[in-house]
């Protein structure tokens, strides 16, 4: 029951684009007091001069939709790769660090070389470390990319590209809340699992393609893996959509946004883990971590047997890209989690109040999401650091003989569930 | 100016679709094959989606795309291959 | 575990005083004058020399009746006019070592293995051949174990001397002088 | 799938050190292993015949870098058989200080190595954090980190420094208090970890004693062979100790083995809180050994991996004619295939992770 900090994502930037306009417009004006000719492309422009010429409003136009879209996507992006992405991986290695007892990564901005930072008797290495993973990608953007020498080279060079590009597709249908999205499809969920089932592909071209018995035994691992562990994955969404009636996002978000139980001024919230659904969502989580190839389950790069697994012969950027958008999807299955079963971006009631009927929020929505994605992955961080990891039969027996019969068995629940009554479909 | 935007996407689509088609049965590489396969099975959800069906081009991108050509991959990673057949590990990793 | 009856039922992780004499004894009974030299060295110490022909009926004495499981060491020396093969057999019920020196003739450095007793004899004769040059006849995969394949010579022979100086620096030298 | 064969090693993650483990795989199932070793080959045996007695100490530390007081005593032993010189008795027992506390520092970073090996990060920087306490014992009492050069023929380089007692028992008493709490939780009562390790790399009782497995790797397969007591040296005689054996089922497998080394970490705490009890707090700790020595001498010891045998023969120079290093893990090598055949391919890791493997002293 709170506000999204950003009502319309699309809304606002057409207004940016609006005001750019306005602005190459003015500025289009003054110069076409030099050059005469510019008036005609600076009248194009213009709203009122169209009008008097009768050429119809611009805002309706293609160009002004193509690239507000653009604009949309762009701010996704970064929101997602150069902001979360980031910082979610500051977090990891911050909170490993400390679990190890060590202070972890320190670069940060006192550890620039030049003027205003480095300043004579401050220790330059004793920050926070956000900028150690910025150092490191600029490094690996200096390394060189090595391609071996009887490797299939084209599919070499395509599979970082298909698991980047699939990742960030996942980004398209993901809200971060109410109104910060770039589309709002009515089948949200399920073009997530599409974009998140192409990166098996990308990662067996990438194990086969490398021609190395290292990769290819962990392109191997990673695809009985992955197919193993998405069939329970959509099967606890199969028994979800019993309650939910529905594959939009929003709608599922929307329908955990209210309170479940109430004593008093504190309230349960229905978020569907407080449901039926528990089962669902255990089985979701644990898929969802071997998705994320997590310790436990990361055979398919187990470094202590298979050097680095199906990453092992990319350098460079591409070895960048391959391992960083782990970070990413591990973001995206955070808000997943957090969408299908922990209320999404609805804060906790109490922390609403109301002004003359009004209900004011204290926090906006995108910090209540991100503070649950944050937190599932510090769990899943936890769990990570803390286990060693499983064998790859012992792997697949708990995908085929326990998962897969655990999420039919959340399936008939929620069937029951729905058949008896004891549950309304939201 | 009226363009039929849809007949152009349409025939993109087609035309890549007609292009991966030949490229997947011309190919020597397997898995070039499968992966141009994975191309012309998206573009043929894609088309799918020309005509406002979302689920079908979901489930195609799903099936088609991601469990169909990772089978065929998989089944072609576990034949055999030049890497394997020496005979002691002397020649590589 | 065969012989475990003749000493002692079980490994109990402690040693029997005076095994070694009887150990000693047992073996002159059976062996007698083929032992060309059998002392008591220390406590829980024998040592035979015999001949590189005796080798394999001692040892294989040694293992089955006497419970002598565990080949600890394969060791060649090179004597400059014969090699000895040295055998470390230790039994672990009475904590007893025997060791076994087995004479070689310098022209014709061969003697038979032990990998039939002790698979533990597979590592420790293929080092010594490595390193000394001593064949050891009926061993099923007798190649350099230490050194590289091509390797031409068999460095601890006494015939191969890359440092003859001693290794350190007077202080004289340090000094400065000569 | 056809069978391939896999080079784990020189240059990987598994190999402790620069061995070549080949392994021949089909799928994921090992049928059969080869290791390959030599990497690390330095001449030892050979070079120790141009230096004189007390120099090659040097040279033992270097055999093992994580275990280097244990290999000079044995070497500094096996020429003391020969010289027929004895420890006074107060040299003996601060060699027995040393060398527990050099078996534990050993022990701690094979647990440190283990953890990596089953993907636990976080074990390898607790039992590193832990080894650091170690290491300054070691240091307070030697004056060096690593390859301390402490142990010298006829005893020991120094005395103890005043203060050492009392920091060995504070650093002991947190350290037990760190095994109980923490190193126990994060691998002896993780269920992973029984997972992974509880039923791989088995190998039996007799084939073990056949193939020269020796150390806790021998006595994981329930065999009660502890050299400190079955052959006692300097005075483990008079120490009262337990040997780690296995005796439960499933005998000879990672977990045993695992068990056996993890329990000897407080085995070797209790041997030196005795030592230090029962120490003379007085008296001579070396003895001046002869500069030149003729006849052969042999020592075995207990080293944390196994049985550390050296023989020494003297021709009446002041440089051995020849020595003779018997390394346990050289011996442990080649009973691994063994072990490795029939498991899956991480098991591997996990098998030769826990033989504790140093390439130093087996290349030699």
């Amino acid at each position: 029951m709170s506000a999204p900090l950003i009502p319309n994502l699309f809304g606002v930037c057409e207004v940016l684009v609006l005001a750019i306009v306005w602005i190459v417009d003015q500025i289009l004006y003054a110069l076409a007091g030099l050059i005469p000719p510019l008036t005609g492309l600076a009248q194009w422009f213009d709203p009122v001069a169209r009008q008097r010429l009768g050429m119809g409003p611009l805002g309706s136009e293609l160009l002004i939709v193509l690239v507000t879209w653009l604009i949309a996507v762009t701010i996704i992006v970064i929101w997602a790769t150069l902001i979360n992405l980031l910082t979610m991986m500051w977090v990891e290695r911050k909170f490993y660090s400390r679990l190890q007892d060590r202070y972890g990564i320190m670069i940060s901005i006192w550890s620039l070389p030049f003027w205003p930072f480095n300043r004579a008797g401050r220790p330059t290495h004793r920050g926070t470390g956000y900028l150690q993973n910025i150092a490191d990608g600029v490094k690996l953007l200096q390394k060189e990319n090595l391609t071996p020498r009887n490797a299939d080279s084209a599919m070499f060079h395509i599979s970082p590209v298909l698991i980047a590009s699939s990742t960030l597709m996942i980004f398209a249908a993901l809200p971060w809340s109410s109104g910060f999205y770039v589309a709002n499809l009515d089948l949200g969920i399920l073009f997530i699992f599409a974009a998140f089932s192409l990166a098996p592909l990308g990662i067996l071209i990438a194990g086969w393609s490398a021609n190395n018995k290292y990769t290819l035994v962990g392109g191997l691992r990673a695809a009985a893996m992955l197919m193993a562990y998405e069939i329970p994955m959509i099967l606890s969404v199969i028994a979800l959509v019993f309650f939910t009636g529905s594959l939009n996002p929003l709608t599922i978000v929307r329908q955990q946004d209210r309170p479940l139980v109430s004593f008093g001024a504190l309230s349960i919230p229905a978020w569907y883990v407080f449901s039926p659904q528990i089962l669902g969502f255990i089985v979701f989580s644990v898929s969802m971590m071997a998705e994320m190839e997590r310790i436990p389950f990361d055979i398919p790069e187990a470094e202590a047997e298979l050097v680095e697994g199906w990453t092992t012969e990319y350098s460079g950027m591409r070895f960048g890209l391959v391992f960083g958008f782990k970070w990413l999807r591990m973001i995206a299955g955070a808000a997943l989690i957090a969408i299908l079963y922990l209320g999404g971006w609805s804060g906790p009631v109490f922390t609403t109040l109301s002004v003359g009927g009004i209900p004011v929020p204290i926090v906006p929505e995108e910090v209540w999401f991100l503070l649950k994605i944050y937190l599932i992955s510090i769990v899943f961080i936890w769990i990570s650091w803390s286990v060693p990891r499983v064998r790859i039969d012992q792997i697949l027996n708990i995908g085929w003989k326990k998962l897969i019969p655990y999420s039919l068995g959340a399936i008939i629940i929620a069937a029951a569930a729905i058949a008896s009554g004891l549950w309304s479909v939201g | 100016m009226d363009v039929d935007w849809e007949l152009i996407a349409f025939l993109v689509l087609s035309a890549l679709e007609v292009i991966g088609s030949i490229l997947v049965v011309t190919n020597k590489r397997m898995v070039r094959a499968a992966f141009w396969l994975a191309m012309t099975l998206v573009t043929i959800g894609a088309i799918y989606l020309l005509f406002l069906s979302e689920f079908v081009f979901l489930i195609q991108v799903i099936v088609y795309a991601g469990a169909v050509p990772v089978l065929f991959v998989f089944g072609i990673m576990l034949t055999r291959r030049t890497i394997m057949d020496e005979a002691g590990p002397e020649g590589g990793p | 575990m065969s012989a475990a009856a003749t000493t002692s039922p079980s490994i109990t992780g402690r040693s029997v005083p005076g095994a070694e004499k009887e150990v000693l004894a047992q073996l002159q009974v059976a062996f007698g004058s083929k032992l060309k030299d059998a002392k008591i060295v220390r406590a829980r110490l024998v040592e035979l020399v015999i001949d590189r022909a005796d080798l394999v009926p001692l040892c294989t004495y040694l293992k089955d009746t006497l419970g002598f499981e565990h080949l600890s060491c394969v060791t060649a020396v090179d004597w400059k006019d014969h090699f000895e093969s040295i055998y470390h057999i230790e039994n672990y019920y009475n904590g007893c070592m025997v060791q076994v020196n087995a004479q070689i003739p310098y022209d014709d450095p061969k003697i038979a293995t032990l990998t039939g007793l002790w698979h533990a004899a597979d590592f420790l004769e293929r080092e010594m051949w490595d390193l000394m040059g001593v064949e050891y006849t009926g061993h099923p995969n007798l190649t350099r174990i230490l050194l590289p394949e091509d390797f031409k010579f068999h460095p601890l022979r006494k015939e191969f001397a890359q440092e003859v100086d001693r290794q350190y620096i007077t202080r004289r030298k340090l000094r400065g002088g000569k | 799938m056809p069978e391939f064969w896999i080079n784990m090693g020189p240059q990987h993650p598994m190999t402790h050190g620069l061995w070549n483990m080949k392994v021949k795989v089909d799928g994921e199932t090992v049928t059969d292993a080869k290791p390959e070793i030599g990497y690390l080959h330095r001449g030892y045996e050979k070079i120790m015949e141009v230096r004189e007695f007390q120099k090659n100490v040097v040279l033992t530390d270097r055999l093992c870098y994580v275990s280097s007081i244990t290999w000079s005593h044995a070497y500094c032993l096996a020429v003391e058989k020969m010289m027929g010189i004895e420890t006074p008795e107060r040299g003996q027992w601060i060699r027995v200080v040393a060398l527990e506390l050099q078996r534990i520092a050993s022990h701690l970073m094979w647990l440190a190595a283990y953890g990596p090996d089953l993907g636990l990060l976080t074990g390898l920087l607790w039992a590193l954090r832990e080894r650091e306490l170690f290491l300054d014992l070691i240091q307070l009492m030697s004056g060096a980190r690593m390859n301390q050069n402490y142990p010298r023929v006829g005893g020991v380089r120094n005395d103890l420094p005043d203060n050492f007692e009392a920091m060995c028992r504070r650093s002991i008493e947190h350290f037990l208090e760190k095994v109980d709490n923490e190193y126990q939780r994060v691998f002896q009562e993780s269920k992973v970890f029984h997972m992974r390790t509880e039923g791989v790399g088995k190998i039996s009782a007799a084939e073990a004693i056949n193939w020269g497995v020796t150390g806790p790797n021998l006595r994981a397969c329930g065999v009660n062979v502890d050299l400190r007591r079955l052959d006692p040296y300097e005075v483990y005689e008079e120490i009262d100790f337990e040997p780690q054996v296995w005796h439960d089922g499933g005998a000879g497998d990672s977990y045993a083995r695992f068990v056996c080394r993890f329990n000897e970490l407080r085995e070797s705490c209790q041997i030196i809180l005795q030592a230090l009890e029962k120490m003379p707090k007085t008296g001579p700790y070396r003895v001046k050994a002869p500069r030149r020595a003729e006849g052969e001498g042999y020592a075995k010891t207990e080293d944390s991996r196994g049985e550390a045998l050296f023989y020494v023969i003297g021709d009446g120079d002041d440089r051995p004619y020849r020595v003779k290093i018997r390394s346990p893990v050289f011996c442990t090598m080649a009973a691994t295939p063994i072990m490795l055949r029939g498991n899956k391919l991480a098991d591997s890791v996990a098998i030769l992770g826990s033989v504790d493997v140093c390439v130093g002293e087996m290349d030699k």
